[in-house]
């Protein structure tokens, strides 16, 4: 099969979707010609023209509002937040507008809006523009929330959201945008809540978001080679959650090591691990374990910013002493 | 019952005939009367919760709305009974969401704050002060974009002007030239605080700031404020948008129903003042008797018939239905047709 | 010991502080002659005057902005955000600006500032004056995030918060603003990280939060009533969180339910259960389990409110089954 | 070898000795000079992550930085070299932060985007686009409220001005009557657009609408930037504040040093023209040596003595330590001493 770029997938999956349905439309800061910073937009206002690719003033709450209100009256916007860590700027409208609105209208009305953005440190961007805040809009009912792990998990989910009749946060890792991988010509979608299991195992399960994916996915070939056969589960979307999927594993390995790029406390690994405890507690040799990205504003300095998220190496030092029962003994 | 409102291909014409002011002035009854009742129902705690009185600034509502189509779309305010009403909603559903009945305008789930009513393109009231700015031009924006002629009308209060949102839609609006119209009802108070002491400069002066023709107009004169707005949605159809209009004008209530006592921010001379010499009913009541298109017994047998409505509608939202308790996890997401996630859909 | 509303209470700490230190201020809508539309400030205008209390327009971000600025210059701002829904407004503020600065200065600035304001529903009010988001902010490295739970915690905290040379959120419940509590006439302070065991049990152990401290004691005596004998424990901080009196008891008790009232998916129930079961699986009998509203909007037919929030019923019914070991056979 | 600041106390009578005059040019010599280092750092991959050059605009940071005191307060921006050594801070500690070493002013923590310098209060650069407004306004209220004599000066650019915050605070400081200077960088872009096609209106005007006075200066005349600016901090200390001044200037390089093709959205000739023919420096230089305050000679030896020092500052930046590990939990949490938390404290 072909092997395009994470960018290169997005890019993909919008224009097929706006040439499907012509009420898709790009709205965000440098958007157009420039294509966005990581120009995964290039191209598009070529084919689309400046009516479909926007570029707006640097009001990201001006836009978002404006497009929670195109997208009650029949249009199917796709925000473009150039950094995920502008979302502290439009969460009114995100959280207060967007994700109660068909709920406070008793189900009249609807808000079928994309918002692609991104997370990720290690990119030497310092504290504001190297979060990773997707566990802020999981917490609000209203809001869907994928974390494409590649290129093929980017395009099939970003086809999937733009037909969602609901506001769905889309989280890219801006680390990934010139990772290939393959991807069918052919059009496919991926369906939200449905975790895909990235590597079978038997002794440990490792659920994995973004680009933790990869993290897990080296860790386990390192473990592999120590004995010990780690499964790898890309959950794909946060919310709606395939519990179903995790818990099955959990129930099998008995052992499992949660893994996401957010800060760990009130985190996405909480939940996961919280659902997983509920519901398999009695097959579970050892507690689910969580490993999150610090609980400290990212630094700029490379020599502590790598410190900060998690690394093969954790994942692997963490599953072997599950593995060891050594758990037990610190508990 | 409901006052019937035009869709567009049968609304060229300006105003002129006394068909059109008699919906005027029924439509300012109807929501002094529905308000009336409102207030009651909170007095005799039969509603839940607190509520916005939109009494005293009806002429606004209903003198923007009656230069709008069904098409049109409005966004409201946490006092925004007054602009339900006049894009055309029924006293029934409304009361019935007021009480957090299942036959309400949203089922119950919204209140006072969230009353939408799509039927007549009213995209929802709002809690978040300012909070619907972005949606009215959002609305505008598809308007535009899908090549339709509608108008939307972003309903706000003075004390919504001081939040950032506003400033950064009229940029959008103004470069984009929407067909947008900021509506700000200037009633002198934002909660327990006069609007100068809140706001420096000139209101007008900042939409003007963007480049966007501002006007002020007495709030209080409903043909002033009609006349005003049939002009500017004509031009905003033709592109020649946004718009922003304040207009003068004063709740009789407190800021919200449980706010009795209020000497401490405002006089009572001064609110008799607007009630006695500003009411906007009286005043077009006025007019429509001297002109002859009313005689007083018709306008008091007109008065009548709301006040019998709005009882009858009170009793039955009274007695309706709260909504089942399935209902409560219902609305969280819209269902999407899996026929339409197959690629090639 | 005299008893006061948990409104006079915050009123008190302010007054004691404003007199204490005069950098201190307040700052916020209608905090003046109004004194706030829940009357808490009622009178300290009096005694400080419009430029220690000052009434702003609506324009939370900017002022929650100054508020920040101040702090780094020399005062000590105590913000008032009129319901805690209007966090979404401020978020960029407070968690890419106040939450940083400390951190991205290398210590050499502070931001010591206090945000009040509220949370809890069954009010009536709907989904965007109900909600309960202390999760969200307790996810961002750099806050402190208070929950008193009666005007005792209510007035310690408050102290003690303004004293920090940290931004601290304070959450108060805004049905409990007319509840009394025992609060002492000599001053008093309760330090942040510091968990208070309410009731001590031997059978499961409720940990629990703001007004769901409340709720938990109730379901506690009906528990006492039919030989189940629970032990309640207010975190009073959940950042930072006392992890260690949690631990103690859930191993003493083997069984933990945590009850808050904010959404469960992704939220503080989620927070707590990970970190005990981390700690103290291998003693406990059943999973901890987490009891935290809904995640819905908050609707507003108190039909369907009420059914969104933990009560004592729940937890009771949960209690039984935890007890009972029916668990077990769910798992 | 750093442009030492006078403290308020020193500094009564404006500008008018070649003392003064000499060190606004040093003082734009350094920060050109800074700034082509830290560019060659980048294109030789020494430095992590991109930063933001202040090449071209040199004369307003001066000319703005010279009308404080060190006690004044400045917030700064994602291209905030300028701002910091205008306000008076060191090769050194700044070539650190760059590079993220602990000597960096914030122990290479912040990096380029959020380089603070409290010791010349310089309360730091912001990423989030307008994000110090708020921070800005918030000092000035300090200073009003402790009745200190402090100015605050928020630098931003033409693309923050769609910022809603900046309305939200400007109405406030006009309220409250602040002492602070809202200074625009307008230098034609935001990104890579140019600020016609993201502002509607009249900048200007959006700062009179509410009832600040409002500058527009030619921001490549470090003199007119500065004497301008002297008249205005003088007024503010006097209560007579808010205001706002933009400053027309221009961007030698791309929006970071990464944005090199960028013929697509300005052209090379529009770039030649600024660099030609309005370049701060070499206008002041000209006009030092016209005045006789300066030979060239002397001015090339400063640019030389400038120049040796930038190279020794990254140097010593390159071979200097990153901070230990263990300091990446240091600071989350700034220390309170615990005696502050007994009763009667
Ligand atoms: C963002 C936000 N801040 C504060 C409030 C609380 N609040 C509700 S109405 C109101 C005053 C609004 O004044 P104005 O816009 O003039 O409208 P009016 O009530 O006068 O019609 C305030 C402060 C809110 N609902 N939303
Ligand atoms: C809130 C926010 N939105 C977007 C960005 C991305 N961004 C960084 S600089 C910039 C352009 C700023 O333009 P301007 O204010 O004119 O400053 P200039 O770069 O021209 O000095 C943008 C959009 C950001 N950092 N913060
Ligand atoms: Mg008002
Ligand atoms: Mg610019």
């Amino acid at each position: 099969m072909r092997e395009i770029t994470l960018s290169q997938a997005v890019n993909e999956a919008l224009r097929e979707e706006m040439r499907r349905d012509e009420t898709v439309f790009i709205i965000g800061e440098d958007v157009a010609e420039a294509g966005t910073p990581f120009k995964v937009l290039a191209g598009l206002v070529d084919e689309f023209g400046t009516g479909r690719v926007i570029d707006t003033p640097i009001s990201e709450p001006g836009f978002v509002g404006m497009a929670v209100g195109a997208a009650m009256t029949g249009t199917r916007p796709v925000v473009d937040l150039m950094f995920g860590d502008f979302l502290f700027l439009v969460m009114d409208q995100l959280c207060n507008q967007a994700a109660k609105i068909h709920y406070m209208s008793g189900g009249t009305l609807r808000v079928p809006m994309v918002l692609r953005t991104n997370l990720g440190a290690t990119r030497r961007s310092a504290a504001q523009h190297s979060q990773s805040l997707h566990a802020l809009v999981a917490h609000i009912p209203g809001l869907k929330v994928a974390l494409p792990s590649s290129a093929y998990e980017a395009k099939g989910l970003m086809k999937t959201a733009i037909r969602e009749n609901n506001p769905v946060v889309i989280f890219e890792d801006k680390l990934m945008y010139n990772d290939k991988a393959p991807v069918p010509e052919e059009e496919y979608l991926i369906p939200f809540g449905v975790a895909n299991v990235k590597r079978e195992g038997r002794d440990i399960t490792l659920i994995a978001t973004s680009s933790m994916v990869q993290v897990c996915e080296k860790a386990a070939e390192t473990l592999a080679a120590e004995g010990i056969s780690a499964e790898v589960i890309d959950p794909r979307t946060i919310v709606p959650l395939d519990t179903e999927t995790l818990i099955a594993s959990a129930k099998k390995t008995s052992r499992v090591i949660v893994v996401d790029e957010g800060h760990q406390s009130f985190g996405v690994t909480s939940e996961i691990a919280s659902r997983i405890n509920e519901a398999a507690f009695y097959h579970l040799d050892a507690p689910v374990m969580r490993l999150g990205a610090m609980d400290v504003p990212v630094p700029f300095s490379p020599a502590l910013e790598d410190l900060t998220v998690p690394t093969p190496e954790k994942v692997v030092e963490m599953a072997r002493r599950l593995c060891a029962g050594e758990m037990i003994h610190a508990a | 019952m409901c006052a019937t409102k035009t869709s567009r291909a049968a609304k060229a014409a300006p105003k002129g005939n006394s068909e059109d002011y008699l919906r005027m002035y029924r439509q300012m009854v109807r929501i002094r009367t529905f308000e009336d009742n409102a207030n009651q129902l909170y007095l005799s705690a039969k509603m839940p919760g607190l509520t916005h009185m939109y009494s005293g600034e009806e002429a606004v509502a209903v003198g923007i709305c009656e230069a709008l189509t069904t098409e049109d779309k409005i966004t409201s305010t946490h006092r925004g009974h007054g602009h339900c009403v006049a894009k055309g909603a029924e006293f029934k559903e409304m009361f019935c969401e007021l009480l957090g009945k299942a036959e309400g305008y949203c089922r119950g789930k919204g209140g006072s704050m969230h009353i939408a009513d799509t039927s007549n393109g009213n995209l929802g009231a709002n809690a978040i002060v300012g909070g619907s700015m972005g949606i009215a031009t959002g609305a505008a924006l598809t308007s535009k974009m899908l090549g339709k002629q509608d108008v939307a009308v972003c309903f706000f209060g003075d004390g919504a002007t001081a939040q950032g949102l506003w400033y950064e839609v009229m940029n959008m609006a103004a470069l984009w030239k929407l067909p947008v119209i900021y509506a700000c009802e200037n009633n002198g108070y934002s909660e327990y605080t006069k609007t100068d002491e809140i706001a420096a400069g000139s209101i007008r002066g900042r939409a003007e700031a963007f480049g966007i023709e501002a006007h002020q107009v007495d709030g209080q004169d409903v043909l002033a404020v009609n006349t005003l707005t049939e002009g500017l949605v004509e031009r905003a159809r033709k592109g020649e948008g946004p718009f922003f209009i304040e207009l003068m004008t004063y709740r009789y209530h407190g800021h919200h129903v449980g706010d009795i006592n209020r000497e401490y921010y405002r006089s009572k001379a001064e609110e008799k003042d607007w009630k006695d010499n500003r009411d906007p009913i009286i005043r077009f009541r006025g007019w429509l008797v001297s002109q002859g298109l009313a005689t007083e017994a018709e306008i008091e047998a007109l008065n009548a018939e709301i006040e019998a409505d709005a009882k009858a509608a009170v009793e039955y939202a009274l007695a309706a239905a709260y909504p089942d308790g399935a209902e409560v996890d219902l609305h969280v997401y819209a269902p999407t047709d899996p026929s339409v996630f197959r690629p090639g859909a």
